[in-house]
């Protein structure tokens, strides 16, 4: 199966299973989904339940606030997370903040799906990673799908969830084949270690976990240790446990993501391990990122602009040298 | 219109004047803070539209006390939540800008211009949807039928056929700009009227309002689509307690003061037989008492504990991951 | 009209058409990438506003290769930009959707929608208080104008009394969405007419759009005041290179390629005596030559530099300073 | 004279002498400002020049944009930072992009200037701080304003540069009464120690620079130590070279800010510092900041969720005998 059709799996099943949950969206119903996520719903459930909507991202995101309140656990999709930039106000004034301002009267069950990231020579508006928007506003959940498994659990937990959840998936993945694990148990608070080692620790989310898995051998290679790989479901809250854990162990950490590195969330998990870790860490902690730029056209520059597994794999190999591993 | 709806309309515009005078009082003694927005002089469309408006749910923006107190909601509750005390209707999280009670189907007390329209059409989708026969009114100033989030909701409210009320109060200013100078059409229910029937009445008139109110509700609620009112009213205080106001002249002041909805009510009341003088010294005086009430609540009641601050932000299952 | 007129006219419309059909086989040979919105069967209307429109400000969305070749801007350079070649007008850093020179009043490629509008109005402010004497002409989907910016934009253009000619290119799709599944008004001009003159067109009618174009110009250029055209136009083939574009009837295909803008054209202007066989086939080859020539020119250009990677973020002054 | 005077002088001042220089905002012309920051220039330069604009901050930003566009430098004002969540993508998405994706070909000097920061019970809506937003977008430039020097010499800077600059105030200083001290060299870009000390380095801005230097002599006395105190003017870009400088002479780095730990720019600087000053530091680096809350309208609770002076030399006292300084 591909990645999106886990998606769209746990999209069916949850509007299968209880007649609260719609989506809306542009494009999502009679078209099937920008990137055909959506695909079969409006089919099925009619469009009542899978909403097509105008250009107006801001709306989206306040009539599903609406929804919400009103008695339903509508799941949002903006289209690509570039256009999340024209709710911001509905998601970090609104969302965030309501079950608060309320003292706890008013109760959000939504979702806001999108996909983000540096696809193919997309250029600047259309290729951007925004989770640190989301991570560091009180009051939302900011998960991430960065596999089938995740995507299918983590989109049904998303949507049982009574709190506004901003749910990210990545542009690049949609295509790719991936199965959905049996887990029952799926936790999206809790990381996944997908591969064990004990010299380095490297924490990764979406396409950058990937990556990072595929540049896993040639550092192992080359410096001759072994890598712990975290997966993220969750941002936040963060599962700083796992990672705790497993720093503890490596003495050394990384975190990969494409966000440009200054101001990222890669400086957040930085910022939390150097405040608990200081005194196990035999490393300066890296921050593999993509660069201070708005994303290029040119597919050269688009490259240079994000990590990709080669540079991965010569930043750590590089960082490992510099600090004596 | 019944003797009962009219007497109860006096009770409660007369709360709604007596409650935001006090307000005012207390928070010069400072026992409120943060924006104080005021409605003195816009009892008749609150009191009106929500007393014509029946159930269904309200969604207004920060000028909300009356609104709240028109819906049923408790003076020493709201003014508790002025005092941002622990027994306020928000736990005294939200303050004056911030009322909320599902309970009676009151949502906000929203403070950013405009924000809420998209939750009333959100939520009078999911009603209809749900086969509820409620419509759901938002009401919103002069200032908001400039920005995005107005346009996109009469669109959609009128493309998906919701039951809503779009209830312009029209007080001729957003804090210190007067109506013309932000709006190209001058008569703004104009600018809905390609969405929807849309309607401008004299807000300092309550049976106006409620006559206007009653016939919209039962064409949202019977036809199932979006109606607009354009309300004329105004504020007679400043638009909050730190603007100087200094912007409207005592002219336009004194025009407006002499339509005072709650003098205009009284003797129009009067005149058709609807209200007597007796009674309006009855409820003079209950209301005054339950002022005094509601502010001695707020005092003697507690603060919020320290712990309040980090409650409320998630439901159970996250506030347990969140470290 | 004048002979030379249409004759450039055709000119350019042919262009346009020649340079799209080529950069789809360019896209399918891994040329280009990204996104590629082609704007194949709405010529008439980019090349007859340019042409009414004269030298000012151009403000339109990504399906831009048309209005950009019609400005005048080289098929060299708006296809090596496609090509993301150093020599490409954005320098090979926006592509297709990002087509920008100030040198020829030309001001994006934008790939927000209605993100640009704001920009035209703040674009005509300036010019209009510098005391230029041409309007700002903004082109924009049917798409567009359920978003607050568009609402925004003609508010503040009347308010403000700008000189922009608000151009809505109502193709009757928003990637898969028709326009009546959109707009809650059908008729979209009537969405602009409290604001503004506004006018419906036949988008697919070069004489339409021209004259109708001219008319808008002479009016904001001589009362200082917006304009609005919904011109009725059609894109032939799908949203962009990644859209299937089977939400489309075959039927509705062939009412609106019975009306080709080019075909169109030049049956129209040899009927008027304005074209000949002659001269058509004279251009029919240059541009075919010229498109030729700006493949050869796009394929030879260089690549950008990896250090172009960090440039034209700042000034020189911030460049200095950012590590 | 007043810190908000001292902005309502470097208008003037430039408005005074490029006729190309308008300020534009809600309530900024006849009103005078919110905050009667533009007080005066209505009546100085006309309705032309001090452009009244409707509640649209969108339009704002957009139209500023667009002005820049035309041959002006404008200076917007978004009359709370709050707002300016509305106007994201044209922020993000347009004025920080416009100049990379034209390659060069479209500049936009222009200002967005905004005061941020929890003030006195206005509640979650309306008590802010979003450095991080800004901060973390290639191609904006962020300044702040931390004392009347600042604001004056920074402002005119800011105006007079060709680039995109968010410009942020504190509401809490408006009122405060401060000297603009002589300063013809002043340059954003490098940040001013303002005390010198020798043990631990402390980073701080807005407000909370203020809080900070109460804080001091407290510190100082409880732990028998030196402070040093830097002074942001441009969160990004930033000054690296002074905060290097400092935290290798001290080998301990403190940063003070009131926005909600997690996500916030302050983790930023601390990643920074870890990256560059890792074997320099002799103590976990210390993020003193708000709580990850919306900040609540009552007075205790509102308290709670900020540093304060009394909060700020308490965690550093602690965190200092944690780690045996
Ligand atoms: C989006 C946004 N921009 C600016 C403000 C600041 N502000 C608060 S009230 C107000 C005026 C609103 O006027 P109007 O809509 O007419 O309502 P009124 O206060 O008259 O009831 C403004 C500008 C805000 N709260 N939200
Ligand atoms: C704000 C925003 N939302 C969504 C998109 C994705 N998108 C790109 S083009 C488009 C349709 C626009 O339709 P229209 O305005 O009619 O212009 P057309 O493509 O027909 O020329 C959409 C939804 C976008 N680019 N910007
Ligand atoms: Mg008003
Ligand atoms: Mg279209």
């Amino acid at each position: 199966m591909l990645y999106r059709e886990a998606l769209n799996k746990a999209l069916d099943e949850m509007m299968e299973k209880d007649e609260t949950v719609v989506i809306l969206g542009e494009d999502v119903g009679f078209y099937g989904g920008n990137y055909r996520v959506t695909e079969g719903l409006y089919a099925k459930y009619g469009e009542k339940r899978a909403i097509d909507t105008p250009i107006a991202e801001n709306s989206i995101v306040g009539n599903a606030i609406g929804m919400a309140i009103g008695g339903l656990r509508p799941v949002a999709e903006i289209m690509t997370v570039n256009f999340i930039l024209i709710a911001m106000d509905q998601i970090v004034n609104q969302m965030a903040k309501l079950r608060y301002m309320s003292g706890g009267k008013v109760e959000l069950p939504m979702v806001v799906r999108t996909p983000q990231g540096v696809s193919k020579q997309l250029a600047a508006q259309h290729s951007q990673s925004l989770e640190r928007f989301f991570t560091s506003t009180p009051g939302l959940i900011t998960m991430v799908a960065s596999d089938a498994t995740a995507a299918y659990y983590g989109l049904k937990y998303a949507i049982e969830l009574d709190d506004p959840v901003i749910f990210l998936e990545h542009e690049l993945l949609y295509p790719m084949k991936m199965e959905i694990q049996e887990r029952k148990d799926f936790d999206p608070f809790k990381a996944d270690v997908v591969k064990e080692g004990k010299d380095i620790t490297v924490v990764s989310y979406l396409k950058m976990l990937h990556d990072t898995l595929q540049a896993v051998s040639v550092i192992e290679k080359e410096l001759g240790v072994s890598v712990e790989v975290i997966n993220l479901h969750s941002l936040n809250p963060l599962d700083m446990e796992t990672i705790s854990k497993s720093v503890k162990k490596t003495g050394r950490f990384v975190i990969v993501t494409e966000e440009p590195k200054t101001g990222s969330f890669a400086g957040e998990i930085v910022s939390k391990v150097t405040e608990e870790l200081f005194y196990q860490l035999d490393a300066p902690p890296l921050r593999i990122c993509g660069e201070d730029v708005p994303t290029p056209y040119n597919r050269k520059l688009e490259l240079l602009s994000i990590p990709t597994p080669d540079k991965i794999a010569k930043q750590i190999i590089y960082w490992g040298r510099e600090n004596g591993i | 219109m019944g003797k009962s709806i009219v007497e109860r309309a006096y009770y409660l515009m007369k709360l709604g004047r007596v409650f935001e005078e006090r307000a005012k009082e207390e928070y010069m003694k400072g026992n409120i803070a943060g924006f104080l927005h005021l409605a003195i002089g816009e009892e008749a469309v609150h009191v009106g539209a929500t007393l014509a408006f029946g159930k269904g749910d309200l969604f207004v923006h920060y000028r909300e006390h009356v609104w709240a107190l028109a819906r049923g909601m408790s003076p020493k509750t709201v003014m508790a939540e002025l005092f941002g005390k622990k027994t306020g209707v928000s736990k005294g999280k939200g303050g004056s800008m911030h009322l909320f009670d599902p309970a009676f189907n009151f949502y906000g007390g929203n403070a950013i211009v405009g924000a809420h329209l998209p939750h009333a059409v959100g939520a009078a989708y999911a009603r209809k949807y749900l086969g509820h026969s409620e419509g759901v009114l938002v009401a919103f100033g002069d200032g908001a039928t400039n920005a995005g989030n107005y346009y996109e909701s009469l669109n959609l409210a009128s493309l998906w056929e919701l039951p809503v009320l779009f209830l312009n109060e029209n007080n001729f200013y957003a804090i210190g700009t007067r109506v013309d100078r932000a709006s190209a059409v001058k008569e703004l229910y104009k600018k809905a009227k390609e969405f929807m029937p849309a309607v401008r009445i004299d807000g300092m008139n309550f049976f106006e309002v409620f006559d206007a109110v009653s016939k919209a509700k039962e064409y949202i609620e019977t036809e199932g689509k979006p109606y607009y009112i354009e309300a004329l009213t105004y504020r007679y205080e400043p638009h909050s307690m730190s603007d100087p106001g200094d912007y409207r002249s005592p002219r336009e002041l004194k025009v407006f003061h002499d339509k005072d909805p709650v003098e205009f009510l009284k003797k129009e009341g009067i005149k058709r037989g609807l209200l007597t003088q007796e009674f309006i010294k009855q409820i003079d005086e209950r209301v005054e008492k339950e002022v005094e009430e509601a502010v001695q609540f707020a005092l003697k009641s507690p603060e919020p504990e320290d712990k309040e601050l980090y409650t409320d932000i998630f439901c159970e299952v996250c506030t347990d991951v969140v470290p």
